[in-house]
């Protein structure tokens, strides 16, 4: 049995995340669509916490709202053209996207919830996330340790960096 | 904890690393007028890095607990996509000298060997965030190079149209990862593999269908490959050949290894069948655009989708014997289609012309260049006795030593598909050979690095086919891991 | 002299031909021709003494017990298709063989002589193409030597074909003309038809019997025709049928339709006429006197198997019976003197088949009676003296024709006094062919008669009165070129004359032969199964006969001696019979609607357009089908990234949903 | 009541469709890469949910999260400099404009 | 190296030595380019006729072996392919034809224009092909040089072809491509049959022929995959249509070696892959293919007869033709097979003659159609001799090849038992009349009548280098015509293993 607390912050969480997914989607107004995003952001930040993942919702926080949003905004400045703030759907393509996305949605949510595995998991208790256990994991060879994927995204992440220098480059 | 000495098993990663800081350093610090020298000396470095590689094997084992692995198949398989680097370098060197880009050729030679890293991450991998680590590194930096031309629209639209669809088929990926970890609780394919025999859920085929789709899009199989088209008509044709021949060659390898090693439990009736059915539709509709094309880079963006369909048939006959037919069809698809692409550069870099009209009566003018392409032509096509006769004939082999019906029937219509695929290949020969034009490109002399990469394509086009041994040493090295098919159903 | 010189005798005209048609070329054109004359010479004489040698030599065992036998002189393999079924190439002498040769070569040599002096023109230039034309004749002997010598039935088809070829080039000798041009090739294909049937009939008998050589199907261990081995040859088939016959009785059809294409029987008769358009001497040597026999002997050569397959055997008696008439009332009211005499050849024929054909009897195995095998001999006998006298007349014709440029009896009419050595020996061939007693026609056709009376009383009136249609039609024919009314001559300084010796000698000896061939103890030296035969001459028979052909030239004298009004109104009273008879029946008419309208324009042309429009046009459809759905998918690359991710993500979504409707459900 | 699993799930999945449909229908790239933005956000939750509901034992599921939150950063950094550079050549983001390549 | 001692090796090593050798020539030096063309066709020929003997002699010094001169190197040992190579009489007459071909192909080439150098190396690839199938024992090997011959083609044509040439050269190489793609198929399911469970597969013909394990049921898939395969390069009815329109763009020497050893190669192949390694199929689905074949002697035939153009005559003349072959094979008994073997020869040496002669006539006329020419035997008597005998040997003359090839196979096929074969075997001979009606027509429009053109006249006979073309043909087909026992004794003997395969796999037949 969750405590009150949860069920209610999760209520509000969901309905945060299902309202803001669809004001992002459909406003007509970019900046305000980056502002949704933000709310769905934070929302699942909260999730995290939630699931006691608390460095993962800091990290989703910092990196996410603080960082990507951030540049969003520049993005939208910098593209943004007077007179054009606001954009028009064409009828159709809103069908094509409807389908699309109820489509995708059924099919895995058929998939998802036909799934014996999932049956009445309840969260458990006592799982101890610490910051030391996700350093050493980061920091581990062996097996569950993520060195390798860390070194590695630094590659990938070198590489957009140089990638970013190409595109901005002037010439 | 932490036992650094695993880094040993990824020589080819580590050395290629290595290449890469010093290519970065020397276009960093060295001194602009030894600057047009940097094409080269990267082109030096990575012949050298790829020779030392095939003159010390990596070793065979797992490394970080599983998540990396290192065998015969892996290093040849790198290997190969060396020679195809090396390559495509060589024939960029011209390229990147030319005023508008040389200011960035320092960041084409950074970019490409940070994707080829990528690749052998993708290659080596056995774990999935490795595996989607591999992935992004392998494909984001590629928008970066198709932006390259930078005075050109294309350029632009054919990078973003290219970000768009990774992101979003990145997206799908990760969803249907999400899926398995969700069914089995690890990320490592040895883990998943135990924990999803006789697993025949909804969930399983969904995610299926979405690693399919995401590693489909690298391979631009149908349908998930409408991006390639645009993006290999507007990318730069040093960066279009590289998307064509490398990274798919990397794709499918991985691909095989995902496909098998992770979902070897649910192959009969499940991927099998996805396969087919993708196959069938990347075979035939890649060759059913292929024939309208007049723009040679789009043509060979279809040519190149078709021909994938063809590298899944050594996927879908799981078993030693396609595996190895896949690798070899990498290999000689690389010498093949690098020979038509360096043609394409090389006219196009000194006429800007890439439509098929415009190579009307080439032959007269370009006796050698129309040679080569007619060379490359050939054996895309499939026709003895260059090597790509062999690669299609072996891989047919080993499709076929599946052994059920409709394997052979999948057979069949790749095989009436490569009478389509050699209508438009001919149509190349055509206007070389059997056209004549008023405005003929004129006689053009090309770089001796070009030169040197055609040259080097050409022997590989007739010599790979005909020196046995180097399929028989393929198929050896797959044979070593041929155990892991035992774990198909 | 010894029978293996026959193997000389075929071979010489080969190695001619081939000197001929390779050095001939480059050599002047009268040295070839003499030549060739000389090598016929030599050729003649060998076939001379081949067959005195065979017919009376001693030493050589040939009469063995009364029996007089073939002897196989050489018999090499040449084509094996099987261990049993092999094609050799012999050379086998027997009456009928020894005979040919003689009848060959004898005609050959004179025709080779007279074209001497035929194919130049009048200041004794020889014409272009001598050489060739003389390499052709020399082609021409050696494959109706060779045919005649055949020691297996396939070695005759291979000769059949040969002769064919040779006629073929012979008739279009002058293939610049359309006229020629045209009859070369339906010759060609007429006679190709009838081989079809004949290859069809040894196909047939081969399989049945499962050989194709003489000495295994005819022949009985004596080497002379033997029923005994056409029986036993008959019953390795076991009485196997198809639809309704014997399965002999087809192949020996078959092969009798082979020889009727040769031999010009109805309805297969109509290359003969217009195979007129080649040179008259070679209208005289293959048209007259030698090739279109093919079809005689080759029945003769068969006669065992055809005495004992009733069925074959009455197909040819009506078939020749019926062509002997028709074509003598064809030969009544033609014109041009050349068809004229083709039509008389292939009533002549159809009288040899005839009379081959009557030596059947129902019970020919029990009771052999003495006359048996009379119409056998009497053929051959025909055979021998029809060669020489048509051959005399066509020579004749050809000196007429040389004489005045044309082959129409128009141009001619009073010519004997201008011609009087051609007028007599024409003469002499009339007699000849019309059973006027010396000459050699009398002696055959009387035999023939006799056979055909033996066999029933209907065919012996039937051929009677062929025979009096026979002598009316060849008057007819000598007076309007002989006589009529007086000749128009045009040019004072061309007025007919009787040629040079060349063409004239030829004439004077045929037309001695055709006087004394009558002469010659036939009965004794050739008959089916080589037993002399004792005939006397049948007085009755012989009476009557005489009678009608004086009949006969009673009329064509009261009618075409002197110009009168007679034919016309003859003509105009029987109007339809007259034209029906002048145009032949219409059968040309009608094999040009079968040819034309029929197999060309209804098979050919409408199969033709289905393989270009069917056949090839699916193929292109294919193309086109496959270039257009090209086209027509191109909108899915649209271009726009919103659609691209759409297809992505419906096709990903639906390989799941079917996937997963095929395994869960 | 229970928090179960597929309470989880729900809002993710509809963030995926929401994603999706964004994808699709806006105009504007920036637009389209936020969608892409709320894609990539639920399959995160996806892992994480996973982890902590079926396999608490291990941190897979949370790392790969940690590493998908950087890839994404890292595409979308990307994505954003070539939309910038589309818009200076183009002077819009209007993704209809981008489609002359076809066919 | 083993290899290099048997001779049949160099059959595929002479054309590539030609092929360098014309590559060091340059593009200009005409004389050189002709003298090497020459000296790899004379060497080609001198090897043939070599081989002719060695055979010859091994038959008769009591060699009874399915093949001679037999050697085998391992080249792909993952799929067991070997360069294995042996001949048996038949393919050393067809090695012989071929000699011929390409020898009189030469030098119906000589004024070749323009790149003649090019011309030559296509030339000798291709002869490379056809040399190398005719050696081979082996699946993969005989597939490769099968495909080496036929691509050649496509630039032959394409290049120095005449008239709709794009169209015809994309036509013929497409179809024939089409047909090797079930062909590659067909091979691919044999091979993965080729030997009982648990023994390594094999490519070898001879290892597959004498395991015999290919399951019917698979027979009945790989028969008509592998026959239709190589029945399309034979012409077979309904996949003929490459032909007509192939034949009449192909410059002559193409056109020759295409007519004359191409098309061969499919009649070869049905008999020594298809039928061979699958005799229980043949014998279940002979009767389809007889059907068709021997519709398509008479189709082909009657469609000639229409044609006004010289090389669509021939192509259709040759449908009739290599129907025949076809058909001939399908009876499965010694004397038909023969007689389709030397069907090959003469067709492919007739129709070579054809089409050198229709090439040197329109080099000068500038015309294929017959309705505007005539009398050509006035103005060149010795081309317009040519063209009779060659017209002569197609039609079935005694003494030229057409009518050794053509009675032995009528006479063949009529020896089966069955009344079906038998009555198709009649159907099938009725095409002589018909071909003897096209040829002449041809000929009596072509060479004799008046002088259509009067430009005509100006026009010249044969040079030297076209007669010795044309003379090398014409002897040859008066040798098979004259000496066919010579040909049947090196052909027959071979056909014992196909002929006792057949029998085995359905006792009641024969």
């Amino acid at each position: 049995m969750e405590s009150v607390g949860n069920i209610i912050l999760y209520f509000i969480v969901a309905i945060a995340i299902i309202v803001f997914s669809v004001l992002t989607v459909t406003t007509r107004k970019i900046l305000r669509s980056a502002t949704y995003l933000l709310f769905v952001l934070f929302a699942t930040a909260i999730i995290y916490f939630q699931m006691d993942y608390q460095f993962l919702g800091a990290v989703q926080i910092a990196v996410y709202a603080g960082g990507i949003l951030v540049l969003f905004v520049f993005a939208i400045m910098l593209t943004q053209q007077p007179g054009k703030s606001a954009e028009a759907l064409a009828t159709h393509r809103r069908w094509l996207g409807l389908t699309a996305a109820l489509a995708g949605v059924a099919v895995c949510g058929y998939a998802l919830f036909s799934y014996a595995g999932f049956g009445g998991r309840l969260l458990s208790s006592g799982v101890d996330v610490n910051m030391e256990k996700i350093g050493q994991f980061l920091l581990s060879t062996d097996k569950f340790g993520y060195l390798l994927p860390f070194e590695a995204i630094s590659v990938l992440l070198l590489a957009c960096i140089i990638g970013g220098v190409v595109i901005a480059r002037r010439r | 904890m932490m036992d650094y000495s695993q880094f040993l098993l990824m020589p080819q990663e580590i050395g290629l690393l290595l290449v890469f800081l010093l290519v970065f350093i020397y276009d960093t610090f060295m001194p602009e007028r030894s600057q047009r020298y940097m094409p080269i000396f990267s082109v030096i470095m990575m012949a050298l890095y790829t020779i030392y590689c095939f003159c010390f094997p990596a070793g065979v084992g797992e490394a970080f607990g599983g998540m990396f692995e290192s065998n015969a198949p892996t290093w040849v398989m790198k290997n190969i996509l060396n020679v195809g680097v090396v390559l495509v370098l060589l024939q960029a060197v011209k390229w990147t000298n030319n005023d508008f880009v040389s200011v960035r050729r320092g960041e084409f030679y950074e970019l490409i060997l940070l994707t080829l890293l990528g690749m052998f991450l993708m290659i080596s991998a056995r774990h999935f965030l490795l595996f989607v680590i591999g992935l992004e590194t392998a494909s984001l930096p590629i928008a970066a190079l198709a932006a390259f031309e930078k005075r050109y629209y294309e350029s632009h639209e054919a990078a973003a149209k290219y970000i768009f669809t990774a992101i979003f088929s990145s997206a799908i990926f990760l969803l249907g990862i999400s899926f398995v970890y969700g069914m089995s609780g690890s990320l490592y394919f040895k883990d998943i593999a135990t924990t999803l025999i006789g697993n025949r859920s909804a969930l399983l085929i969904a995610s299926l269908a979405f690693v399919i789709a995401g590693v489909g899009f690298k391979l631009s199989l149908v349908p998930f490959h409408q991006w390639t088209a645009d993006v290999y008509q507007g990318a730069p044709t040093a960066v279009t050949s590289y998307l064509s021949v490398i990274s798919k060659g990397a794709a499918a390898f991985s691909f095989l290894v995902i496909l098998v090693q992770v979902f070897g439990s649910a192959y009969s009736q499940v991927w099998e069948w996805m396969l087919y059915a993708i196959i069938v539709l990347t075979i035939t509709i890649g060759n059913l655009f292929a024939i309208r094309q007049r723009n040679l880079k789009r043509f060979l963006a279809f040519s190149s989708i078709s021909q994938a369909g063809y590298i899944m048939l050594g996927i879908i006959a799981v078993n030693v014997m396609g595996m190895s037919s896949m690798i070899y069809y990498v290999l000689v698809y690389i010498f093949s289609n690098l020979a038509a692409f360096g043609v394409i550069a090389a006219i196009e870099r000194q006429t800007g012309k890439v439509t098929m009209d415009d190579y009307n009566g080439l032959f007269k003018t370009n006796p050698w260049l129309a040679f080569t392409m007619m060379l490359a032509m050939f054996s895309l096509g499939g026709i003895p006795p260059f090597a790509g006769f062999f690669s299609k004939f072996f891989i047919f082999v080993g499709a076929c030593h599946q052994g059920t019906v409709a394997i052979y029937i999948l057979v069949l219509i790749a095989l009436i598909n490569t009478i389509i695929s050699l209508y438009y290949y001919l149509l190349v020969v055509k206007a070389m050979f059997l056209r004549q034009d008023d405005c003929v490109i004129p006689t053009i002399k090309s770089h001796w690095t070009e030169r040197t990469g055609l040259i080097l394509c050409t022997l590989g086009i007739i010599f790979i086919g005909l020196i046995s041994c180097i399929y028989a040493y393929i198929n050896g090295t797959v044979d070593a891991i041929g155990a892991m098919f035992a774990a198909i159903q | 002299m010894p029978l293996s010189l026959a193997i000389v005798v075929v071979a010489l005209p080969l190695l001619m031909f081939l000197f001929l048609g390779l050095v001939g070329v480059k050599m002047g054109r009268k040295i070839t021709g003499v030549i060739g004359v000389l090598a016929m010479l030599v050729d003649t004489v060998l076939a001379y003494g081949v067959a005195l040698t065979y017919f009376f030599g001693s030493g050589q065992g040939q009469v063995v017990d009364g029996v007089r036998q073939a002897v196989v002189v050489a018999n090499p393999a040449w084509l094996s298709f099987t261990d049993t079924l092999v094609v050799r190439m012999g050379v086998l002498v027997d009456p009928i063989a020894a005979m040919m040769l003689v009848v060959i070569t004898t005609v050959s040599l004179m025709v080779h002589l007279y074209s001497l002096g035929y194919m130049s023109d009048h200041d004794g230039n020889a014409e272009k193409g001598f050489q060739r034309y003389y390499a052709f004749l020399a082609l021409f002997t050696f494959s109706m030597l060779g045919l005649v010598v055949a020691t297996n039935i396939f070695q005759i088809f291979v000769f059949f074909e040969m002769v064919g070829l040779s006629s073929y080039l012979l008739i279009g000798f002058y293939y610049s003309t359309p006229a020629a041009n045209h009859a070369n090739k339906k010759a060609f294909i007429v006679t190709r038809l009838a081989d079809l049937f004949f290859l069809l009939g040894i196909m047939i008998l081969s399989y049945y019997t499962g050989t194709f050589d003489f000495d295994k199907l005819v022949f009985g261990p004596t080497m002379s025709g033997s029923l005994e081995t056409a029986q036993s040859a008959i019953s390795t088939a076991g009485g196997a049928t198809f639809m309704g016959c014997s399965v002999m009785a087809w192949a020996l059809t078959f092969i009798f339709i082979g020889g009727a294409g040769k031999s010009a029987m109805y309805p297969l008769h109509i290359w003969l006429p217009d195979a007129m358009e080649g040179p008259t001497p070679v209208s005289a040597l293959i048209h007259a006197a030698t090739m279109v026999v093919a079809g005689v002997f080759l029945v003769a050569r068969l006669f065992p198997l055809y005495v004992l397959v009733q069925g074959a055997m009455n197909i040819i008696l009506v078939v020749g019976a019926f062509t002997a008439f028709y074509a003598a009332a064809i030969a009544c009211t033609q014109s041009d003197i050349k068809r004229a005499l083709a039509f008389s050849t292939i009533s002549q024929i159809a009288f040899m088949m005839t009379s081959l054909a009557v030596s059947s009897n129902q019970n020919a195995l029990i009771e052999i009676h003495e006359g048996y095998g009379l119409g056998y001999m009497a053929s051959m006998f025909h055979l021998f003296t029809h060669a020489m006298f048509k051959a005399l007349l066509f020579l004749c014709a050809g000196a007429i024709i040389h004489a005045v440029h044309s082959n129409e009896n128009s141009k001619m009419h009073g010519l004997h006094k201008y011609m009087p050595i051609t007028s007599i020996c024409f003469f002499i061939g009339c007699l000849a062919i019309a059973g006027i007693p010396p000459f050699a026609g009398f002696w055959s056709k009387d035999e023939i008669l006799v056979a055909a009376y033996q066999r029933g009383l209907g065919w012996g009136i039937w051929m009677s009165m062929v025979a009096g249609m026979t002598a009316f039609y060849m008057f007819r024919i000598y007076y309007l070129i002989f006589f009529w009314k007086k000749h128009e001559v045009h040019d004072e300084h061309h007025k007919p004359k009787d040629q040079p010796w060349t063409m004239t000698l030829p004439l004077i000896i045929l037309a001695a032969i055709s006087c004394v061939a009558g002469f010659v103890p036939f009965h004794d030296l050739v008959t089916w199964d080589g037993k002399a035969l004792h005939t006397a001459l049948d007085m009755k028979v012989a009476g009557t006969s005489v009678v009608i052909a004086l009949l006969g030239i009673a009329l064509a004298t009261v009618m075409y001696y002197k110009e009168n009004k007679l034919p016309e109104r003859m003509a105009n009273a029987m109007r339809g019979l007259w034209t029906a008879s002048y145009k032949r029946f219409y059968m040309d008419e009608l094999y040009q609607f079968i040819t034309h309208k029929v197999i060309f324009q209804g098979i050919c042309v409408p199969i033709a357009w289905f393989d270009r429009h069917i056949i090839d046009g699916f193929m292109n459809l294919m193309a086109d089908a496959t270039n257009s759905l090209s086209f027509g998918i191109r909108r899915m690359q649209s271009g726009s990234i919103q659609a691209y991710v759409y297809v992505y993500l419906l096709g990903a979504l639906l390989l799941g949903v079917i996937t997963m409707i095929c395994v869960i459900f | 009541m229970d928090l179960t699993l597929f309470m989880y799930l729900i809002p993710s999945l509809i963030m995926f469709g929401c994603g999706v449909y964004g994808f699709i229908t806006r105009k504007n790239m920036i637009a389209i890469m936020i969608s892409l933005e709320l894609m990539l956000n639920s399959v995160d939750i996806n892992f994480v949910v996973f982890n902590r509901y079926l396999f608490p034992g291990q941190m897979d599921g949370m790392f790969f999260s940690l590493f998908a939150i950087a890839i994404a950063a890292a595409e979308t950094a990307l994505a954003l400099a070539i939309i910038i550079n589309v818009f200076r050549i183009a002077k819009n983001v209007d993704i209809n404009q981008i489609t002359k390549l076809k066919f | 190296m083993e290899l290099f001692n048997n001779i049949l090796i160099y059959f595929v090593i002479v054309p590539l030595l030609t092929l360098g050798g014309l590559a060091l020539c340059r593009n200009r030096g005409i004389k050189a380019i002709r003298t090497v063309a020459v000296i790899g066709a004379s060497v080609l020929m001198v090897l043939a006729i070599w081989l002719v003997s060695i055979f010859l002699s091994a038959r008769a010094g009591g060699d009874t072996s399915e093949m001679i001169l037999r050697s085998d190197v391992l080249w792909y040992a993952p799929f067991n392919v070997h360069l294995a190579l042996g001949v048996d009489g038949v393919s050393v007459v067809m090695i012989l034809l071929s000699a011929f071909i390409v020898f009189a192909g030469v030098f119906a080439s000589w004024k070749m224009n323009p790149l003649p150098k090019q011309f030559f190396m296509w030339f000798f690839l291709l002869s490379t092909g056809v040399f190398g199938f005719f050696i081979s024992i082996d699946l993969f090997t005989m597939f490769m040089f099968y495909e080496v011959a036929l691509i050649p083609m496509y630039l032959l044509i394409g290049v120095w072809g005449s008239g709709n040439k794009n169209y015809s050269a994309m036509k013929l190489t497409l179809m024939l491509m089409g047909g090797s793609a079930f062909l590659m198929l067909g091979l691919i399911g044999i091979y993965f049959h080729s030997a009982p469970e648990g023994q390594p597969l094999t490519m070898n013909i001879l290892d597959i022929a004498h395991n015999n394990a290919i399951p019917h049921s698979w027979q009945y898939l790989l028969f008509p995959l592998t026959f239709v395969g190589f029945g399309v390069l034979g012409a077979m009815f309904p996949f003929h249509t490459w032909s007509p329109d192939g034949h009449a763009s192909a410059p002559t020497a193409v056109s020759m070696l295409h007519a004359g050893v191409l098309m061969k190669l499919g009649g070869y192949g049905c008999f020594r892959i298809a039928i061979y390694l699958m005799p229980f199929a043949a014998n279940q689905l002979a009767w389809i293919f007889l059907l068709l074949t021997g519709f398509s002697i008479v189709y082909g035939a009657l469609s000639a007869c229409v044609q006004t153009d010289l090389k669509y005559i021939n192509a259709y003349s040759s449908v009739s033709h290599c129907g025949m072959v076809l058909f001939a094979i399908l009876m499965f008994n010694t004397t038909a097979m023969t007689g389709a073997v030397l069907q090959m020869l003469s067709h492919g040496l007739m129709t070579a003659l054809f089409f050198a002669l229709i090439g040197m006539i329109y080099g000068r006329t500038h015309t294929r159609d017959i309705r505007d020419m005539g009398g050509m035997m006035h103005i060149m008597p010795y081309l317009g001799v040519g063209y009779v005998i060659a017209g002569l040997a197609s039609l079935g003359l005694p003494f030229l090849s057409g009518f050794a090839a053509e009675m032995t196979i009528f006479m063949g096929s009529f020896q089966h038992t069955d009344l079906f074969h038998r009555v198709l075997t009649i159907m099938a001979t009725t095409s002589i009349v018909v071909t003897a009606v096209y040829i002449l027509r041809v000929v009596a429009k072509l060479l004799f009548g008046e002088v259509q053109d009067e430009h005509h006249r100006s026009l010249t006979d044969a040079t030297w280098e076209e007669r010795l073309s044309t003379a090398t043909l014409i002897l040859a087909v008066a040798a098979i015509g004259c000496f066919p026992n010579f040909f049947i004794n090196i052909i027959s003997s071979s056909f014992d293993p196909v002929v006792k395969a057949l029998q085995a796999a359905l006792p009641n037949v024969l």
